[in-house]
């Protein structure tokens, strides 16, 4: 996997979660399991619970450069 | 013969009006029509009324107000036009009627032929294939929406998202989104994120719109952008009637703004509950494993009894041998030795010194018995000497001497002197008497 | 046996348990399987403690925060 | 027999202690057998004695505490 | 007689009894069988206070401690 | 007669008695029969007290102490 | 007559006796006879006599010692 996603990270849970269920593995390999299960749980977690919300906005500068700046919707609908 | 139907009614003109109205409505609701207009009129109801026809028939239209609006061109007569009509039967007149919800140009140079040649065109080249698809992150990390930075679609992509996802990174990227430069800057703005590779996802969006309003989704320049990028795009452009060339080439295609959002962005919430709830799975079956394993082990650690029950049995196995043992040897022993003190005791028995004084008895019996019979040889020896001495004591011939005779011996050899011529003077002799004898000299013998 | 793992360890225990219920073995044969049931039973509750700390622990650092509930769900901390 | 185990031993007291308990030996035979015997018991004690040893250390260092009341699990420890 | 065993000399005795029993030895025969008799009852008690000494021994040996009671098992000690 | 026992003596000293009380010994003859009667008598007591004295010997060298009551056991010793 | 005998004097005696009791002998012959009477009933007596102390010596040393109870054994010593 050249990057870990969420969404890897949560199939892998999954996966790791049915096998353990399924209760075929011998100790050791459960707590390797549990253990990337912990490990994708927290990965998981930790993206969730990315709370900052950020818009940005992107354009370019006048000499054609890009320009990230703080996005600010003109008027809130309200 | 009265002109009956079969249940003998005949029909009123305005049944069987309503009648074929209801049929002609519910058999036709809406269908797609080409035709040619003609007596194209609009009086001041703004409403326009006219025919289409073509080699073979004509038919009455009407076009309400309402739906004109939204017309992109104006339609005149001679004109052969595509629309969406839904069919309408007009009692009082018993005319039926076209009524036209949209309706545009059909035929070369127009904006749906150029649209319908271009989709053809990229259609050829497989630009719609499945195959080009690229799947859609399932959480973008960052999400850039290209679309007009003001107006109501923005505005929904950033409520939707935020509502969606609180931890979504959104990034604005203005552009014009009808007029001339639209096309360029869409362009640009879908290369200049390709180019800036930060984000996951492209939303490209557009409120509603008449199909020249949405012109710049349906050009070749930005399809080609769509399909040259490398980040998944989706479009959410118009209505959700409204198709777009954009649409087509967009990796996936939401019928509006808000749902473009909406695909893009899972809902947080619902993902947090999934992965807890995951989380929550895997203790629990890591828990039952260990639990499981834990009652097994103290079920086996239960039955894994300490032989010490064994040792007990077996010591008093030894225990009860070797009493056994103690109690067959001191049984034999004292078996041996009553056995032994019986022999003992029967041999004493068998020689008792009373047998050896019997013997003693016996043998002293016998010697009384030699001692008697030896006393009687004695005794009668005695007893006939005795009785033999008494009588010669009374032959004795001293006897006579009793009388005054006496006996003259010869002294010397005892000879009886019974002549005196035998003795001599001074011869020594020995006279006998009765009581003594005198031993005398002879005098002289005479 | 390349390695003794919880999975070996206990069935050779339950091998134990069992011939050790047969009552067939000699006195010596006996102590010799208690021993190494004992040791079994020993090296399985060890791999139990610290599979069960290494889990405390890893569900402690998944939610970020102390779970000590983990596997005494049924007591309610107050 | 090439090793003598505490039951060929056991085996042979119970020979022993049936032979003289038929009657039929000899007063020599008897007090041949009843040596043996004697030293079968002390072998076979000896061992017991070794094997308790070893099992209350076994079932000790099982527990990781004394557990004194291994042989006499009746009596309660109030 | 390769060896004098106790139950030979039993058996001598026992063979010595019946025939003083039967009266038909001579004083002298009679006394040489008595002597021989007392002889053999001799050898014979010797050989079982051998026993019995060489018994509580043993008896002493095989537990350790001494086993006075051996043969007053029915005398309760106090 | 090779050896004089204490049967052939005192059958002469029977004989003896007999031929003493048939009478028909001349005195000589009687003493002389006396004589060898009073020597067999001698030697059979001798041969009694002998005999009488090993018995009480060998009875009590029997039991390794004085017997007296040997052959008296109905007398209690009081 | 080679030897002369108890029996033998007594006998010479008794014919003695009756040639004396029939008278016909002279005095001289009935001296002869009487005196040779008189030294047969000596001869006989000094014969009775030493028998009889032979026998008393004989008696006496059947026993080895003075035996005068030996025909009283009834007689308790007191």
């Amino acid at each position: 996997m050249a990057k870990k996603t969420f969404e890897s990270a949560l199939a892998q849970l999954e996966d790791i979660v049915r096998e353990m269920e399924s209760g075929e593995l011998t100790l050791e390999q459960a707590v390797k399991k549990y253990e990337t299960g912990i490990a994708q749980t927290k990965f998981c977690l930790d993206i969730l619970d990315k709370t900052e919300k950020k818009i940005t906005q992107l354009s370019r500068t006048s000499t054609g450069e890009p320009k990230e700046t703080l996005f600010e919707a003109e008027t809130p609908p309200e | 013969m009265p002109a009956q139907n079969k249940d003998g009614r005949t029909y009123t003109v305005g049944r069987l009006t309503r009648e074929i109205k209801s049929l002609l409505e519910e058999r036709y609701p809406f269908l797609w029509i080409t035709g040619e207009v003609s007596n194209f009129v609009t009086p001041a109801s703004g409403h326009s009324y006219f025919s289409l026809k073509d080699t073979n028939a004509v038919i009455s239209c009407v076009m309400f107000k309402n739906q004109k609006r939204r017309l992109q061109f104006r339609p005149e007569n001679g004109m052969k036009i595509t629309g969406m009509a839904r069919i309408s039967l007009y009692e009082p007149r018993g005319s039926y009627q076209l009524i036209f919800e949209h309706m545009e140009p059909a035929g070369a140079g127009s904006l749906q032929q150029a649209f319908d040649a271009l989709k053809k065109k990229l259609a050829d080249l497989g630009w719609f294939d499945p195959a080009h698809k690229k799947t859609l992150p399932f959480l973008p990390g960052k999400v850039s929406v290209i679309t007009s930075g003001t107006g109501a679609a923005v505005r929904d992509i950033i409520h939707v998202a935020t509502r969606r996802f609180p931890g979504c990174r959104l990034e604005i990227v203005p552009v014009k989104v009808q007029g001339e430069t639209a096309e360029a800057q869409i362009e640009a703005a879908i290369r200049l994120v390709n180019r800036m590779k930060t984000s996951d996802v492209i939303i490209l969006a557009r409120g509603g719109g008449s199909i020249e309003d949405l012109w710049a989704f349906n050009t070749e320049t930005v399809a080609c952008a769509i399909y040259e990028s490398e980040i998944p795009v989706i479009t959410g452009v118009g209505h959700e009637i409204d198709f777009t060339i954009a649409d087509f080439v967009a990796d996936l295609r939401a019928p509006t703004p808000s749902a473009a959002a909406e695909m893009v962005l899972p809902d947080q919430q619902a993902l947090a509950q999934q992965v807890n709830r995951l989380n929550l799975a895997l203790n629990t079956a890591m828990e039952k494993r260990i639990r499981l394993l834990k009652d097994r082990l103290s079920e086996l650690g239960g039955r894994l009894k300490s032989p010490a029950r064994v040792v007990d049995d077996f010591r008093f196995r030894i225990e009860d041998a070797e009493n056994r043992l103690h109690a067959a040897m001191d049984r034999k022993v004292s078996r041996d030795r009553e056995r032994l003190f019986w022999l003992r005791r029967t041999l004493e028995n068998s020689l008792p010194i009373s047998r050896i004084r019997e013997k003693a008895k016996q043998v002293t019996d016998l010697k009384g018995a030699i001692d008697m019979a030896m006393t009687r040889y004695t005794d009668t020896g005695a007893a006939r000497l005795r009785e033999l001495s008494a009588r010669l004591d009374t032959l004795n011939p001293a006897a006579i001497l009793d009388r005054g005779y006496s006996i003259t011996r010869e002294l010397g050899n005892g000879r009886v002197v019974t002549d005196a011529d035998t003795v001599s003077t001074d011869d020594r002799v020995e006279i006998i008497l009765a009581k003594g004898r005198l031993v005398t000299r002879v005098e002289s013998p005479e």
